[in-house]
């Protein structure tokens, strides 16, 4: 009797990718069967605490780190088996930071995003949000509830203040932004409109973008870049483990990773992928650059959730 | 209100009530590959998209299921209860108000997030579509109700006592005298029931089955990472579809009755 | 009286299914919740071990939230009274004008609901945004000199939440005035007043069971939308449900959120009753 | 004080004429009846003569000045609806007060004229009952007070008795019948009681079918009715046959001598109403004519009889019950000649 | 064919008793008349019988069974409702066919029974008219039709004749009691008009203020009243005083004796009906009392006179219009000395 595994996964292009791609790829080369299960961390997270942890309805979840972290340490998932991921070693240090617990499928760097054709000055720093008036009224930002914007707060503390921690830093600091326009997803339809001239911008949303046509493009700001991630991770009781093992190792590999690559303009996790020169536009990290993307404390964060969410709902305009 | 002035005031509601569809439709004709406007060149590519998204037809097809099954359900719940409220609640009366809004009173994420964490109590889960159908029905259910109780304060109950005179019973004097009746009333909550049920996001988002979606997860799922004119043609298709079961019932059924 | 006991039972029978679809799958789960309101706030977790009030407490001595609750009723105020004023007229025609529009501006009414909230949204940004088509025609025309603030503020969600409540406030009145003997006016207008008068003193306080129904339908639904002030709202305007989305499920606060949601759903609930009170109708049994 | 005169009125609902091209002169301060079978078309007139229904042809005129645009509120009438149409949503004291209110009266006098007429249509003491905590006849005299204390120029009255009882009508025919008169105002009365129609009007007008079959004072329409019709409608008749010779009908009854050019020896339809009739015992020794009770009907006041001449026609007598005669028994009629009126001739 | 009967039925509807601890025995195939003024409870009962009110206190039985128990569709009345409550989204003949399709008659007889009883009621070529379309007298032909066509066993109608003409009446009172006979329903029927009462029913319920104040055939009611109170709804009375001396009252009228225990020398109350009375010229030589006319009413059949006596009281008196006075003449007035009774002495 075939297996089936049931795989979580983003909607739209992804999910688009994931049926006529990833998926078929993935059953011939084990045979098992997949369902895929769209959605995001939120959701995913809300049906494993509903199932609670004995009975979880995935065997694998692949997120953002800051939705698994909490997870993890609520016991959901397991420490990675080592020895049936083969394609663990061959991932960048930024990949393997969850010490053994979770390991990065997917990196979307995240920059400065601009349109070339209503901002003069092209910006250069984060800092230019705040320096540049061609800019006011018009920059996007991700609000608390997103990854991202939590990411902005704990930047914007490392800029202003002593590091990532200090957050009255980062708060005042939006404070003195004035009037922004939060997302809670999707800044490009902002961008494209023109509501929004400049806002963090993941690369690969700029190049699906640019290649849409819309002038627009994305630098990599002196302080440093953050990052879409996307974890890995295993379900202590998962209902079909070896399977997701082997779900989760095909996802590793330098062939899965070169095609999201392609498709998505993600920056490879795994350091044998190399970017070939006409991508180089679109997927601008890779390598050694990966290094330089920021990573952050998630337990600072999720330890004071409420009263961080508090503290931007009470900041921004 | 003299009559032209007041035509000219409802057309002028009419035109605010269109203005952001007819945006959308325009967008969705849209030759360029984003949602912008006004639209680079018009086609149909977009459309020829769609139709051949098989994720967006199941969606689709789940969908207009779903909100059939649940206008269903909750049009008999709701009109139920109307006729008790109406005419038997006699002092609870408000009680059984707001305990047939409170489904409306209460946020719908916090009804989705304990309805979900119930059916995985009582064994449910979300391998089937229980918990989202009835997390449905909750959420239409205060529309069916408020909109044919409503419409019975008009109900003359002597027409149902001439017809129990008669000989009907309590199911034929429902069927034959007080539902023609009070059709406006059932028909527009039965309506909102399907439409809503049609686009209901978070009760969905939380309770769907797994492997399995709906067109606004979809269609919210989509444009977290597409921002192509495809969700504008989806969108205009479904505004089509929902809008041809309107005028369909509005013909069949017809909304209003001669009383007088 | 002598009520036969099949008499006193058999109406119960019609309330039954509500009643047990509403006590199995809303009051039960939310016996949870309202335990949940009174858990300690978790760190990196949900919720943490014991119990507290603090979760109340937090809503009551900051006057941020208090300020959420006024928002969110003002808002809520406005677009019912908004709805009720631009709805009425239409409600009107539909149930009394000539037939061969009806189905069009019945169908015409519903359109709002027809539309995703999400693309809805975006029709909204293209029409109301800086760069909207409304600023840029004015601006065109030299009649304004910077972009009006319709968006990314109250004024916006207030906009974008009478468009798709109108249906609410208006189905609901049409059916009341079709239930409406046009030989009252007649009679009015017989005893001398004008067809204002006849309207203000019986066509009106007659479609009251309408517009109560309609009113409720919008406040309440206006509370708790929080799609719309986010997104149209650019999350600048603060609401209570949209608070309440953000405790329970982005930044995972349970207890707090689940207060907050509780109180959201009492103040709603106060106000309909409050608003019962206030129109209730003694000319009925 | 209104004039009102209707011409060549004519109302259409679409299948064929419900009011057929009626003309109607009503004086200043007349009290004027509309008196017809069911579904002949008062209720209609009056509706056009409010400004309800737009008319399908003809014109109304208040003191000679066509009302088609004139709207109803501006009318100064009173309606009372055959459906009474009160207001659901109002006690019966602001029922009352409505149409005070769009006259602007103080308060003052709206309080006492309520309690002048609620006495008069003897509610008192239902003031603050909604419509639907009245019975049919109270709800009925509502509708009367309602249009009766605005005093208006011109009444209109759709069978506003027709749920009360004797005793109430009579009182409630003699309350309006004082107002009018002292108010001087113009009243169209539709009613289907022949009895009402006469005892209160000046003047009846008889419709059939949407036509206008006879105008007159109540005495012209019982006594000199236009045609058999009219005569069966106002009340009841006998239809007696008879040759003519010289002058004279022989009948049953008798030799009646008529005026008008009946040929010798043609057989002449002559009317008799039952209660012209007087009925003797058959050994009273006065004249008359035999007779056999056939049946009797009984209504406290009267007694109705059903009797057989000698020449096996039926005759429908009316007398007071102070004789009684049963069933089967023999008896004497007579009628005097001048209460006979010629029909025409058996064709 | 079924025994109603009715025992200390009370209706509070919250403002006092509207029917107040009433019992009536309702025969199988008996027709009972509830006559009463307005307001007196007459709908109130009827719809406890029906069961669409709940009694305050009391038992209906049907046959002996107490039918608290029994939903109304399954009792099998026939009712004609005050205000019609015709379904006002049916034609005339979708009204008349809801109950017989109720009883699952087969297609073709309803057919036919509908036609027959639309010609009874003279709608025949009003069946696919909707009631709005309809004026009052021909909705409530429907609402009787509807209820007779099903040959219900029990028979409710409340004032099914209110809106129609006198000759209508007359033909619906035989209609309805030709079916009544001929099926043998028990009926009830509400009416304010006591003709009507007298003419159709076995026997009347004289109903005041919620009570009943006489239960008995017509000819008991009106000629042997209970209490002045029946005596004057039911007819005219005019009261006459006179002091008693030897076993006779001496009036205006002359002497008459009575039977009962009067002291001699007290002061008495005599009833005397208006067509008790004879009206002759003052110089026809006959005897009699002389009185003046104070004015007339002329009704076409009929002519009411308010007289005045020498002794100055006022009486009301009927006449046939054979002979007419005009107001101020001098006429004379007798009454048969068996024609008066007794109300009791003067306090
Ligand atoms: N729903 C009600 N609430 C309160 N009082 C009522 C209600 N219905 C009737 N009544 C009162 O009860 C009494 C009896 O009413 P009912 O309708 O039985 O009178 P009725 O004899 O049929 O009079 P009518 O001849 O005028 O129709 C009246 O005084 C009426 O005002
Ligand atoms: N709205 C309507 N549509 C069609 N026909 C109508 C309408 N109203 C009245 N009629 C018809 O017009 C005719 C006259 O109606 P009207 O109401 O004037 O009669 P009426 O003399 O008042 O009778 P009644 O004594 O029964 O009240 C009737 O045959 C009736 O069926
Ligand atoms: N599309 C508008 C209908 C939204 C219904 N939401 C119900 C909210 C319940 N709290
Ligand atoms: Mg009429
Ligand atoms: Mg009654």
């Amino acid at each position: 009797q075939q297996k089936t595994l049931v795989v979580p996964t983003l909607g739209g292009v992804w999910e688009q990718y994931w049926r006529s791609t990833v998926g078929p790829a993935f059953t011939k080369q084990t045979g098992a069967a997949v369902t895929l299960d769209v959605g995001n961390g939120r959701v995913w997270g809300a049906n494993l605490r509903a199932a609670g942890a004995a009975k979880p309805p995935y065997s694998m979840v692949m997120t953002n780190e800051v939705f698994a972290s909490g997870l993890r340490k609520e016991g959901f998932f397991e420490k990675l088996d080592l020895t049936k991921l083969s394609n663990y070693n061959d991932l960048y240090p930024l990949a393997k930071k969850t010490d053994g617990w979770g390991a990065i499928g997917a990196v979307s760097p995240i920059g400065i995003g601009y349109r070339t054709d209503l901002v003069k000055t092209k910006p250069k720093s984060w800092k230019d949000l705040w320096n540049n008036p061609e800019f006011k009224g018009k920059i996007g930002l991700y609000n608390f509830a997103n990854s991202a914007g939590k990411m902005e707060l704990l930047l914007f503390s490392k800029i202003f203040g002593k590091d990532q921690y200090d957050v009255d830093a980062g708060f005042a600091a939006l404070q003195k932004l004035g009037s922004v326009i939060q997302v809670d997803f999707n800044m490009s339809t902002g961008l494209a409109s023109g509501e929004i001239v400049v806002a963090p911008f993941d690369f690969g949303e700029i190049a699906r973008l640019r290649r849409q046509g819309l002038p627009v493009d994305c630098v990599i700001p002196e302080e440093g870049m953050f990052m879409f991630d996307q974890t890995i991770n295993i379900l202590a009781n998962a209902p079909e483990k070896e399977l997701a093992y082997q779900y989760a190792n095909f996802l590793l590999s330098p062939e899965v990773q070169g095609m999201m690559m392609k498709e998505f303009f993600i920056s490879p996790t795994n350091s044998k992928v190399v970017v070939p020169a006409d991508l180089k536009v679109d997927v601008p990290v890779s390598g050694a650059d990966m290094d330089k993307i920021l990573t952050w404390d998630w337990n600072f964060v999720n330890e004071k959730q409420g009263e961080l969410a508090e503290r931007w709902a009470k900041t921004i305009k | 209100m003299s009559k032209p002035f007041f035509t000219v005031y409802c057309l002028i509601i009419y035109a605010f009530l269109l203005a952001p569809i007819a945006v959308v439709v325009i967008a969705s004709f849209n030759a360029g590959a984003f949602l912008t406007f006004p639209p680079q060149g018009l086609s149909f590519r977009w459309y020829l998209v769609f139709f051949n998204n098989e994720v967006f037809m199941r969606a689709i097809r789940t969908s207009l299921w779903i909100a059939t099954l649940t206008m269903v359900i909750s049009g008999i719940i709701g009109t139920m209860a109307a006729m008790f409220y109406v005419t038997h609640a006699g002092k609870l009366k408000e009680t059984v108000r707001v305990a047939m809004l409170a489904p409306l009173l209460l946020p719908e994420v916090l009804t989705a997030i304990s309805l979900l964490f119930f059916v995985y109590s009582v064994g449910l889960g979300t391998q089937n579509l229980v918990g989202m159908i009835v997390g449905h029905v909750l959420i239409t259910l205060p529309f069916v109700f408020i909109n044919v109780s409503a419409s019975m304060e008009s109900y003359d109950p002597a027409w149902s006592l001439a017809a129990q005179s008669l000989g009907a019973g309590r199911f034929t004097r429902f069927r034959r005298i007080m539902l023609p009746l009070i059709k406006p009333g059932v028909i527009g909550g039965c309506l909102f029931a399907f439409i809503i049920s049609f686009d209901v996001f978070t009760i969905s988002f939380m309770l769907k089955g797994v492997g399995m979606s709906t067109l606004p997860i979809q269609l919210f799922d989509y444009l977290r990472t597409n921002f192509t004119p495809e969700a504008a043609a989806v969108s205009t298709c479904s505004i089509v579809l929902t809008m041809a079961v309107v005028v369909i019932s509005e013909k069949v059924l017809g909304l209003r009755i001669h009383r007088f | 009286m002598i009520v036969p006991p099949r008499k006193r039972f058999e109406p119960l029978l019609l309330i039954a299914p509500a009643a047990i679809l509403l006590g199995v799958f809303l009051v039960l789960p939310y016996l949870n919740i309202v335990v949940m309101s009174f858990r300690m706030p978790g760190q990196g977790t949900p919720y943490g071990p014991g119990f507290t009030l603090g979760n109340y407490g937090k809503f009551f001595s900051d006057f941020f939230y208090v300020q959420q609750v006024i928002n969110t009723l003002w808002i809520g105020f406005l677009t019912t009274f908004i709805c009720l004023v631009l709805g009425y007229p239409v409600a009107l025609q539909l149930a009394r004008g000539a037939s061969a529009f009806r189905a069009l501006g019945y169908a015409l009414v519903l359109s709002p609901l027809l539309v995703g909230i999400v693309i809805r949204s975006y029709g909204w940004t293209i029409l109301l945004g800086n760069n909207g088509i409304i600023n840029r025609t004015l601006t065109g025309w030299g009649l304004i000199d910077g972009p009006l603030p319709l968006m990314y503020n109250a004024l916006g969600i207030i906009i974008a939440l009478v468009h798709v409540f109108l249906p609410f406030m208006i189905l609901p009145i049409m059916s009341a005035i079709q239930g409406i003997d046009p030989s009252l006016e007649a009679a009015a207008r017989s005893l001398g007043a004008s067809k204002v008068t006849s309207f203000r003193r019986i066509t009106l306080p007659l479609s009251l069971p309408g517009i109560q129904a309609g009113c409720i339908l919008v406040f309440v639904l206006s509370l708790s939308a929080y799609v719309t002030p986010s997104l149209i709202g650019g999350l600048r305007v603060k609401t209570m449900a949209v608070t309440v989305v953000d405790a329970l499920i982005d930044t995972f606060q349970w207890p707090f959120g689940s207060a907050l949601a509780l109180m959201l759903s009492v103040t709603g609930a106060i106000f309909v009753v409050i608003f019962g009170r206030l129109t209730v109708m003694k000319w009925k049994a | 004080m209104t004039e009102v005169s209707i011409e060549k009125l004519t109302k259409d609902y679409g299948q064929g004429p419900a009011v057929n091209s009626i003309s109607i002169r009503i004086a200043e301060g007349e009290f004027i009846s509309l008196l017809g079978p069911s579904g002949c078309g008062k209720t209609t007139t009056l509706k056009m003569i409010a400004g309800f229904e737009d008319a399908t042809a003809g014109a109304i005129r208040f003191d000679g000045r066509d009302v088609v645009h004139v709207p109803v509120e501006k009318r100064d009438i009173g309606m009372v609806f055959q459906n009474y149409a009160l207001f659901p949503h109002m006690t019966v004291e602001k029922n009352l007060a409505f149409g005070l209110e769009m006259r602007k009266l103080p308060k003052d006098e709206i309080r006492t004229r309520i309690a002048k007429v609620l006495d008069m249509v003897q509610l008192t003491g239902y003031s603050e009952r909604y419509p639907r905590q009245l019975s049919g006849g109270q709800q009925q005299r509502v509708a009367l007070a309602r249009a009766l204390v605005i005093e208006p120029k011109i009444l209109l009255l759709d069978e506003p008795l027709a749920n009360l009882d004797a005793k109430l009508r009579e009182e409630m025919r003699v309350f309006i019948r004082d107002l009018q008169r002292r108010v001087g105002i113009t009243t169209v009365y539709v009613t289907h009681d022949q009895a009402e129609a006469m005892t209160m009007s000046d003047r009846v007008v008889v419709m059939f079918g949407g036509r206008i079959a006879q105008i007159g004072t109540p005495s012209d329409i019982y006594e000199r009715p236009a045609n058999l019709e009219v005569a069966e409608f106002v009340g009841q008749v006998n239809i007696i046959r008879g040759k003519v010779g010289n002058r004279v009908v022989s009948t049953a009854f008798g030799d009646v001598p008529v005026n008008g050019d009946f040929a010798d020896g043609a057989e002449l339809m002559l009317a008799l109403r039952p209660e012209a009739v007087e009925l003797l015992p058959i050994n009273s020794g006065a004249t008359g004519a035999p007779a056999k009770v056939l049946s009797s009907y009984y209504s406290g006041s009267l007694v109705d009889y059903r009797l057989e001449l000698a020449t096996g026609a039926v005759v429908n007598v009316q007398t007071f019950p102070r004789t009684r005669f049963a069933d089967g028994d023999q008896v004497l009629v007579h009628a005097p000649a001048d209460r006979f009126w010629p029909l025409g001739t058996v064709a």
